[in-house]
C-alpha cells in the first residue's frame, strides 16, 4: 500500500475514534514502517485551512472543529415558554401570602408542591427566598421579587387586588356573595419577622437555580 | 471476508443444507426431521422445492407435495411432535394433490387446481424473493461494522434562555380560581334561627278561636322578636300557616287590595254559630 | 462571506455531527442565498479521495468512513448485533412492503411472528409504528426508520436493492391476510391509505420501544 492509503487509513481511524489517539495507537493500525509523524503532519496541513483541523492534545491526535468556527456550536436561544397551572397558582400565593414556606404553599394548595414547579419560579427570578421561618427546622421562605414586580407593573405586592376586588371585577363570579366573608383570609402572616438569611445560604440557593 | 451466514446469499440458492445432510441416503430418507430448525411448513416447503434443483417458477407441486407428505409422515413415525401447522398444511396439500390427480369438474364457484397450485407457488417464489433481498441487505456495509460516523460528535451546545409569559389577567384569575376551590371546600352550615311551620300552625290555630271577626295576619305575628332574620322567617311561617287552615276550612282569607294587609276570620265558630 | 467561507461552515457542521444533517438545516446556518446543493458537490468532491466520505443518506448528508476501508476498521471486538434469522427476514419484509402490518408479515413467512422479533427490531431503531390501516381491528403498520436508512447507507427505501423487480414480478402486492388464503378469492385489499397514527398511541408506542 503507498503513503496515500495509509494516509487515508489514519484519516478516518482518527474521524471514528471517540477518543484522541497516540502516534503509537496509529501506528499499530499502519503498515509496518509507516511514517506517522509524517503522515500526520501532512493530514494536518491538508486540513489546516479546513472547517475542521487536525490537532494535537496532550501528545494526542484529534479532530476538532476550527477554532474560528466554534460559534457554530454554540447557541443561544430565547424560548418563551409557558408556565404551569401548578405554578401560576403557586406565584399566586407567594405572591398574597408571602413569606410563605414550602410546607405552607402546600397547605394552601392542597397539594404537594413538585420541586420543578419552584425552581421554575425561581428561574423566571419571579420568586425569591427572603429569610427563614422562626420555627423548628427554620423552614426556607419565599416572596415575590422585584422582577415580579416590574413584569406585572405592579409598585408593591400591596397593590395585588383583594379578595373583595376580585370579586367585584368578576373573578371569583361563582362565589356565593354569602361566602365572600369566608374568603377573607388573605392577610399576611402576622408573625415575629423571619430571620434574614446568611450570605452563604443565598449563594446556595442560588446554585440550586442555575 | 469472514462473512456470517446471514451474508451468505447462496445459502438460499442452493438446497437447504438442514435437509441435504445425509446425501447418501435414499431420497425419502434423506429428510431430516429436525423441524426445529425449521420456521413452519412453508419454510420446509421452500427448502424441499430448493432440492429439486430447478428455477422456483418450474417446480413441479406434485413433486413438492409428495416431499412434504413424506416429511411429515416421517416425522410422525419417529414420533416427532409436529406442531398444528404443519398438519393443516399436510391436510391441504393431500387435497391439492387428489385435485390435481382427478380430471377437473366444471364448476365456475370452484377455483381450479391449477390455480391453486400456482398461488402456493407465488407464496414459495415470494418468500423465496425476500429472504434473497435479506441477505443482500445484510451484506451491505453496515454503520458501525463497515462504516463509521465521527466517534467524537462535537455537539452543539444550546444555552436557552427561557422567558415566561403570563400576564397580570391570568394570575389573578388562578388565584381567584384557587380561592373558589378553597371556598367550596370550607363550607360550613350555621344553624339558622327559624320560626316552624308546625309553630305557626299551632300558634294561628290556637288564636283563631278569638277572631271571629277579619283580623290582620300582622296582629297573630309573635312580639318581641329582634331577629330580623326570625321576623321573616316568622312571617314566612305564618303566612303559609294561614294558607294551611284555610285549605282545612278552619279559616277565611281576604285581601282588599293589592300588596294590601292580609285579613283572615275563624270559620268552625261561624257554622258553630250560625 | 465569502463562499469558501460558507463551505467551512458546512464542513464543520457535518464533521461535528454523528448523524446525517439535512440540507435545510444546514442552509439556516449560512447566510441567506447560498447554494446549499453546489457548496454539498463541492465537499462531496473534495473528500472523494479521502479516508472520510461526505455520503448522502436517508435524504440528508453526513461524514462517514470510506467504505473501501471496512476491512481495515471493522472492529472485531466489538459485538456485532447479531439478528436472528427470524428477525432479518422481518426487516426484509417490512423494508420492502411497509407499511405493513403484523398479519401480513406473518402471512409472508407463513409462519407465526414471535414478540420478541419485532421487538429487536423496534429497539433497535430500524423499524417504527407508521400508521393503523383502515381495516378492521385497524392494525398497526409498521415502516423503516431513518436510523434503517443510514445504517444500510441509503438514501431512501426506494433504493433498497432489487425494489424494481420485486415490484415488477408483483411480489410486493397487497398481501392477503385472510385466513386459508390459498383457497379464497385473493381480494386486494382496498387502496385506501392506512390512518396516521394519533400522538397518544404515538407516544405510547415510543414507550414500548424505550
Amino acid at each position: 500500500m503507498d503513503n496515500q492509503e495509509q494516509l487515508r487509513i489514519c484519516e478516518a481511524l482518527l474521524f471514528a475514534s471517540d477518543r484522541p489517539l497516540s502516534s503509537i495507537a496509529l501506528a499499530e493500525q499502519l503498515v509496518e514502517g509507516s511514517d506517522v509523524g509524517a503522515i500526520l503532519s501532512e493530514l494536518q496541513d491538508k486540513y489546516s485551512a479546513s472547517g475542521v483541523n487536525l490537532v494535537e492534545v496532550a501528545g494526542k491526535w484529534m479532530f476538532q472543529t476550527a477554532s474560528d468556527l466554534a460559534f457554530l456550536l454554540r447557541k443561544e436561544e430565547e424560548k418563551e415558554r409557558k408556565l404551569s397551572r401548578a405554578a401560576v397558582e403557586t406565584l399566586a400565593i407567594i405572591a398574597y401570602h408571602q413569606p410563605v414556606t414550602r410546607a405552607e404553599i402546600e397547605e394552601i394548595r392542597g397539594v404537594g408542591l413538585s420541586k420543578g414547579t419552584l425552581d421554575v419560579l425561581l428561574e423566571a427570578t419571579w420568586v425569591r427566598p427572603v429569610g427563614r421561618r422562626r420555627t423548628p427546622g427554620r423552614p426556607m421562605t419565599y416572596g415575590t421579587s422585584e422582577e415580579f414586580l416590574v413584569h406585572f407593573g405592579l409598585n408593591s405586592v400591596k397593590d395585588l387586588p383583594g379578595v373583595a376586588e376580585l370579586k367585584a371585577t368578576g373573578f371569583l363570579d361563582n362565589v356565593n356573595t354569602s361566602r365572600l366573608n369566608l374568603l377573607d383570609d388573605v392577610k399576611p402572616n402576622e408573625e415575629q419577622p423571619d430571620l434574614p438569611m446568611d450570605d452563604d445560604e443565598s449563594s446556595s440557593e442560588e446554585q440550586v437555580i442555575s | 471476508m469472514s462473512d456470517t451466514i446471514d451474508n451468505n446469499i447462496d445459502e438460499f440458492e442452493m438446497p437447504d443444507p438442514r435437509l441435504s445432510a445425509n446425501g447418501d441416503l435414499e431420497e425419502g430418507e434423506r429428510l431430516i426431521v429436525d423441524i426445529v430448525g425449521f420456521e413452519g411448513p412453508l419454510d420446509v416447503l421452500l427448502a424441499l422445492s430448493r432440492t429439486q434443483k430447478v428455477d422456483l417458477k418450474q417446480i413441479s407441486i406434485l413433486e413438492l407435495v409428495k416431499q412434504y407428505l413424506e416429511f411429515v409422515n416421517q416425522a410422525r413415525e419417529l414420533r416427532l411432535e409436529l406442531a398444528a401447522d404443519y398438519l393443516v398444511m399436510a391436510a391441504w396439500l393431500a387435497y391439492l394433490k387428489s385435485r390435481l390427480l382427478l380430471p377437473e369438474e366444471e364448476n365456475e364457484d370452484d377455483i381450479s387446481a391449477e390455480e391453486l397450485a400456482a398461488r402456493l407457488t407465488y407464496q414459495l417464489q415470494r418468500l423465496g424473493a425476500i429472504r434473497e433481498r435479506a441477505a443482500i441487505l445484510m451484506s451491505r456495509n453496515q454503520m458501525g461494522r463497515d462504516m463509521f460516523a465521527r466517534g467524537a460528535p462535537e455537539s452543539v451546545i444550546i444555552t436557552r434562555h427561557h422567558t415566561y409569559e403570563l400576564s397580570i389577567y391570568e394570575l389573578l384569575k388562578c388565584y381567584a380560581e384557587h380561592k373558589t376551590r378553597e371556598a367550596v371546600a370550607d363550607i360550613r352550615f350555621h344553624k339558622r334561627n327559624v320560626y316552624t311551620l308546625d309553630q305557626a300552625i299551632k300558634r294561628l290555630s290556637d288564636m283563631i278561636g278569638y277572631a271571629l271577626d277579619w283580623t290582620s295576619l300582622e296582629q297573630f305575628l309573635p312580639e318581641g322578636l329582634d331577629d330580623e332574620n326570625l321576623v321573616k322567617s316568622t312571617k314566612a311561617s305564618m303566612f303559609t300557616a294561614t294558607l294551611e287552615l284555610a285549605k282545612m276550612g278552619k279559616a277565611e282569607l281576604t285581601q282588599k287590595q293589592t300588596f294590601g294587609p292580609l285579613f283572615i276570620r275563624g270559620r268552625n265558630q261561624e257554622e258553630e254559630n250560625g
